[in-house]
């Protein structure tokens, strides 16, 4: 994987061990009869790499590491393995985030915003304190971002618990573009956002991408906003990605089992309105992190699960000319 | 589970030594440990030969050993005031403080916790706000100052009860217990009240809030919707879910309330273990205070290991996690 | 049609908050045949699961019903004594809520809660009841009831917590089980699953469902029929596949232009300006006024309830009256 | 591209909702003004008082133990009576409300300062010292304060100071608790992670986003603690181990009082004790309605 994307992910690996307290350990000497540590496998050796100015959804249901993904790429989590870097640069060094390139927008409007603080100095802390603007040019900084996600200048002097949520994930996006990011880390931006708002704020991601040439991660459980705002779509699956490629043919031909029955399970509606009565669920239970399944970790709800799915960790391989599955017997031929 | 127990065994230990050592250097290395072990008055030769026999003249930690030792034998050296062993007297002493405080804690906590749940179920009721009332001020007033209105009201006015002292006792396995006759019950009456105020009103505030926040939440409207009757969702299922925390008040509340019996005790010179150590403060009788110090150490120990094990045996969140 | 189980008319529920009262629910009328699923659909905030409550009278203070009447097989809810009521609650209508996690007691065992709910309508020893619930979890998908009957909430996963909900309100083969946002915690995996299953058990059963949601697209799939709410008011009504081809309401067809499935890829959605009214302050007449382009000085009084066979809507300038003319169309 | 913005709610900054709200309960109001009145008339005393208490000399033994409306030799009418050292009783409890005031705050204050840094500071440096930390006030909370306050003040002796000290002793464990969880509970929501990833360095983010939203529940400790400490204080005035015998406060007075009480002169103990309760009740009065305004659960 030759790292020439602007946000390179390199085999990124992110696991969460949870260390028993010294008594356990004590007794593990002992009598060897304490619980070992429990290990969370978030993410598993991926790698993901976004060209300049392009938008790659992540998709993937609880669990499955798409969150942690996006924390590490923004630099907010360390990986325990592999290393992530915009526009060649390292987003961390040890522990700590080194750039100013890649910004963060999280999911819930309500609790990303610090209650105590006035809108306007939540925007402006970030450019300050790292030297883009002085002081003296904080306010008309602040209008100026203001405008850029549609609010209005005389917000800078309220508090978040006087903006509906919808407002609330615009000041949000101003706090990211304030840091005059390169990139962009979504984070399920509209997911706890109603059908009418949440159509505002796509169209205002769009309009950023176009106006300011933003490279954007686009984190969400929700595909057709994903295939809606995404040139490339990635499909993870407890910790792994199991398909990547160009979002239109993701969405007509999946070549990867889970991705073909995620699409099946998605109640849609059809363009010229009609509801989609037949979906199909997936069998079984989304397994957990804590006890990754051997093999091809969803071989256990696969359809079309052989004797190698049990036993082989298929890897992602080129099944086209820009896409890729993990899959030892993609859907439509290898 | 286990590997809890064990953890909070070593815990105690460690504590127990620490609190042996702050007592060892407050008491003893502070002051001139002499004065602490025989009475001012007594003549020279008796006073060399002391120092010798308990080793003063010994560097400190040597003496902190011999100090542990005699902790260990239950040896706490002689009381100056009532020149018996101390062990043997705080023990005599013993069964009266925990006779009332049992009594308040458990009125405390039976009175208290329906009260509470009822402020909580229903909070705009008129009930329910005299509750409240009540709670304050029994949250508010000094446990020494309701001590005397009772007095004040009981004794003095109407005269129906005695203002003081124990009353006659009943020995059972060589322990005097007041409990069982009636002019025991009439002389604990008091006291016991005296004491369990204070716990009641804290019991009723702790249940009010736990059951208020617990009404609010979808488990309770989803009971409803199944047709449990709201004594069913009251008594299974609330009381269930805020016992885990009155649980934790009630084991800290009982090793508070035996401390505040020195003050009951105090008012109505109720010869407890309460009395006994404002006593001995005040006449500077040191060994009682370092075996009163130390035995109620261990008493709370233990009752912040028992409630952290009924804590868990009430959660099963909290036990070993079994995946399924 | 089957004959009319639940009939709501002119229901109205507020909130007394410090800012004054707020209607939550102002005036809402509508009917659930036996058997039939209908879809309760709005944003948050318009009444819809203040509606699903009140039916059962679940709403707690500070909120309460202000008017209007709910018959059940024509009985009188409203104002019926509580012991009465309460023998109603989960024997002839149920409830399913949003998040599993919430809805069953942390630590009381499944079995335990299960018990408590059998024993409220049926007096019967505890084999019986274990029989009675191992059928009610095998009912829902469950697998190995006998294990999860033993588990602690906390001891299963979302999925599984919700059908153990579910199961439980199925209990008592209620005449109409009423669910709000039952699938909306839950994976599109695992919600896909539940929906099928509701599909299967209400259709033999002949149990009706309101289910009460914001996802068009994940009522579509269940509903016969669509109720849409905006601002305490029912402002359309009629059978789910007319009402998402050909919405009478600018706010239907605005809701269902704005779901990105709609649009092609990148193309800017069409959006719905502004954003709901908070329930203290309704603005004058039709409350979708100062978010309508089709408003006009006549939408200042509030329209009354046009019907037309099975359908019917709250709007002086309906679209779609004539032909299948899209919102988008008809704006530029 | 600008959307219509709905009419602004007018400027309203948290504190200012936070009083509104606090204003509209009445029994809060109320509770608050007596408290006002309480602490006027404490930092008044001297120039108020008919008489200074403390002063030895002023104080006439023939007109001991006067019941209230007694008129003293020196021509002064005593509203509330007279105690054993022929003190006006009013003076003494006014005097006795400032001292108790001082004791309260001054230990309420140091113990708030020490336990929420210490809990803070356990908070933010997590790991095993976190956890030391945090074993310790656990052990600590399970030792009843009035003990410790006890076995401190007989150990230190007699004074303010020492009895400030025993008090801080038995308090400081509530503010370092409550300080680590509020720190723990905000230190894991989105807008600490946001900072941090703007970058923002550790130690501005601590300060200048969580410290503040650490406040709230803090207060309600300090307004409780204050309240505890007044009646630890008078409690062990009472047993004679606070503060000496030449400035009673208001547990001295209910104490010498006390022998009194049995032949019928009730006002030397009754009266210093209402004051007492008067004041402890204000304070978890306004303690309880700050706790139930900051609790979002039971948000209206």
């Amino acid at each position: 994987m030759s790292s020439t994307g602007f946000i390179d992910l390199d085999r990124i690996t992110r696991r969460f061990t949870s260390i028993p307290p010294f008594t356990q350990r004590l007794l593990k000497r002992l009598g060897g009869f304490a619980a070992s540590p429990t290990v969370v496998y978030a993410v598993e050796g991926v790698s993901l790499s976004l060209a300049h100015g392009e938008t790659l959804g992540l998709v993937g249901e609880s669990g499955c590491g798409k969150s942690t993904l996006g924390r590490v790429a923004a630099g907010i989590l360390p990986a325990t393995a592999g290393n992530a870097t915009v526009a060649g640069e390292a987003v961390m060094v040890d522990g700590r985030k080194t750039t100013t390139r890649i910004q963060m927008v999280f999911q819930d409007p309500y609790a990303s915003l610090n209650p105590r603080m006035r809108i306007g100095e939540t925007i402006a802390e970030g450019p300050v304190s790292h030297g883009m603007i002085t002081k003296a040019q904080s306010a008309s900084d602040v209008n100026r971002w203001l405008n850029a996600v549609g609010l209005d200048a005389s917000a800078a002097q309220r508090f978040p618990h006087q903006f509906s949520g919808g407002q609330r994930q615009r000041v949000a996006i101003a706090r990211a573009l304030a840091m005059r990011p390169d990139a962009l880390v979504c984070d399920e931006p509209v997911a706890s956002l109603d059908v009418s708002i949440q159509a505002q704020i796509i169209n205002l991601f769009l309009s950023l991408r176009r106006e300011l040439n933003l490279t954007m991660l686009f984190i969400s459980h929700d595909l057709s906003v994903v295939r809606h705002v995404s040139d490339r779509v990635a499909i993870m699956y407890l910790g792994r990605i199991v398909e990547l490629g160009p979002t239109e043919r993701i969405f007509t031909a999946p070549r990867h089992p889970y991705t073909r029955a995620l699409l099946d399970s998605a109640p849609r509606l059809a363009a010229d309105g009609a509801p989609m009565q037949d979906i199909q669920p997936i069998r079984g239970e989304l397994p957990s992190p804590i006890h990754p399944p051997p093999g091809c970790a969803f071989h256990q709800r696969c359809a079309y699960a052989q004797e190698r799915c049990r036993t082989e960790l298929p890897a992602l391989r080129a099944t086209g000319k820009s896409d890729q599955a993990a899959c030892h017997f993609p859907l439509g031929g290898p | 589970m286990f590997a809890f127990v064990v953890q909070r065994l070593l815990q105690a230990v460690i504590v127990m030594f620490v609190i042996s050592a702050m007592v060892f250097v407050g008491v003893y290395a502070v002051g001139n440990p002499i004065d602490v072990m025989i009475a001012p008055d007594v003549t020279q030769e008796i006073r060399q030969a002391t120092i010798r026999a308990y080793g003063f003249d010994q560097p400190l930690w040597v003496q902190y050993g011999i100090f542990l030792q005699r902790l260990a034998s239950g040896d706490f050296g002689r009381s100056f005031v009532y020149n018996m062993p101390v062990l043997g007297l705080i023990l005599s002493r013993l069964p009266a403080t925990l006779e009332i405080t049992v009594a308040a804690v458990m009125g405390a906590t039976l009175l208290g916790i329906p009260l509470g749940m009822y402020a909580g179920y229903a909070p705009e009721s008129r009930v329910s706000k005299t509750i409240m009332a009540v709670s304050v001020l029994g949250f508010s007033v000094p446990t020494f100052w309701i001590g005397l209105v009772l007095i004040f009201t009981f004794a003095v006015n109407l005269g129906v009860l005695p203002a003081g002292g124990r009353g006659n006792t009943i020995s059972i396995l060589g322990v005097q217990w007041s409990f069982l006759t009636t002019n025991g019950l009439m002389h604990m009456l008091l006291p016991a009240v005296n004491l369990a105020l204070f716990k009641m009103a804290l019991m009723i505030r702790l249940a009010r809030a736990g059951t208020r926040e617990v009404m609010l939440t979808d488990m309770v409207r989803f009971a409803r919707a199944t047709g449990q009757s709201e004594w069913t969702i009251l008594s299974r299922h609330v009381l269930r879910l805020i016992a885990i925390p009155l649980v934790t008040v009630f084991g800290l509340e009982f090793g508070s309330t035996l401390a505040f019996a020195v003050v009951t005790e105090t008012i109505f010179s109720w010869p407890g273990v309460g009395k006994l150590i404002i006593d001995s403060i005040s006449t500077l009788d040191r060994p009682v205070m370092v075996a009163y110090l130390m035995l109620v150490s261990l008493l709370f120990i233990t009752i912040n290991l028992v409630v952290d094990i009924v804590y868990i045996a009430l959660d099963p969140r909290l036990r070993a996690r079994k995946t399924t | 049609m089957n004959p009319v189980l639940l009939r709501v008319r002119d229901l109205k529920a507020e909130f007394v908050t410090r800012a004054g009262v707020a209607r939550a629910v102002d005036g809402v009328s509508f009917d659930v045949h036996a058997g039939e699923i209908v879809g309760l659909v709005g944003e948050s905030g318009c009444g819809k699961s203040v509606t699903g409550y009140s039916i059962l009278g679940l709403i707690d203070a500070p909120g309460r019903i202000a008017g209007g009447s709910v018959q059940l097989d024509g009985q009188e809810l409203i104002g019926m004594p509580h012991q009465q009521l309460r023998a109603l609650r989960g024997r002839r209508i149920a409830m399913v809520f949003q998040d599993p996690m919430s809805t069953l007691n942390p630590v009381l065992t499944v079995s335990a809660q299960m018990n408590m709910a059998i024993q409220s309508h049926r007096r019967c020893e505890a084999a019986q009841m274990r029989q009675h619930a191992l059928s009610a979890l095998a009912k829902v998908g469950i697998p190995d009831p006998e294990r999860r009957l033993m588990a602690y909430p906390h001891e299963l996963s979302g999925g599984m917590r919700q059908r153990v909900a579910i199961a439980i309100a199925f209990l008592h083969q209620p005449a109409l089980v009423i669910c709000d946002e039952p699938t909306t915690a839950l994976d599109v995996s695992i919600q896909a699953q539940i929906l099928v299953e509701m599909k299967t058990l209400v259709r033999e059963a002949g149990i009706s469902l309101i289910w009460i949601s914001h996802d068009l697209a994940t009522v579509s799939v269940l509903a016969s029929r669509l109720l849409v709410m905006y601002a305490g008011r029912l402002i359309e009504e009629g059978p789910t596949e007319e009402v998402l081809r050909r919405p009478r309401h600018p706010y239907t067809q605005g809701l269902i232009d704005s779901l990105p499935s709609r649009a092609k890829p990148g193309q800017d959605l069409v959006q719905i300006p502004g954003s709901a009214p908070p329930l203290g302050e309704l603005p004058l007449g039709c409350a979708f006024r100062d978010r309508c382009q089709f408003a006009s000085s006549v939408c200042f009084t509030a329209p009354a309830q046009t019907v037309d066979h099975q359908r019917s809507w709250r709007c002086h300038h309906p679209l779609n009256v004539g032909g299948p003319v899209r919102l988008a169309d008809a704006g530029q | 591209m600008s959307t219509d913005m709905q009419a602004l709610v007018p400027l309203q900054t948290p504190m200012r909702i936070f009083f509104d709200e606090f204003l509209e309960n009445r029994i809060a109001t109320v509770a608050v003004t007596v408290l006002f009145v309480i602490i006027i008339l404490a930092l008044s005393a001297p120039l108020i008082t008919p008489q200074n208490p403390y002063d030895l000399a002023t104080l006439v033994l023939t007109d001991a133990r006067r019941p209230p409306g007694f008129v003293g030799s020196n021509g002064f009418t005593h509203w509330l009576g007279t105690d054993a050292q022929g003190r006006d009783l009013l003076s003494a409890i006014i005097y006795g409300l400032r001292i108790s005031l001082q004791v309260g705050f001054t230990a309420g204050v140091i113990a708030f300062l020490l336990g929420a840094s210490l809990g803070t500071l356990a908070g933010f440096i997590g790991g095993r010292t976190e956890a030391l930390i945090m074993r310790i006030i656990d052990l600590q909370l399970s030792f009843p304060a009035i003990l410790l306050a006890l076995v401190l003040a007989a150990l230190l002796g007699q004074g303010k100071w020492q009895l400030i000290a025993a008090l801080v002793t038995a308090q400081y464990a509530y503010f370092a608790r409550t300080a680590h969880g509020a720190a723990t509970a905000e230190r894991s929501k989105d807008y600490v992670e946001a900072a941090l990833s703007t970058p923002l360095t550790p130690t501005r983010v601590a300060l200048r986003h969580v410290l503040p939203n650490c406040l709230p529940p803090l207060i309600v400790v300090v307004t409780v603690q204050v309240a505890n400490s007044i009646a630890l204080e008078a409690t062990l005035s009472f047993l004679g181990l606070g503060l000496p015998v030449s400035e009673p406060s208001l547990g001295m007075l209910i104490s010498n009082g006390f022998q009194y009480m049995l032949s019928g002169r009730y006002w030397i103990s009754i009266y210093p004790g209402l004051a007492l309760i008067a004041l402890i009740v204000c304070l978890n009065l306004v303690g309880d309605q700050i706790r139930d305004q900051l609790n979002p659960r039971l948000k209206r």
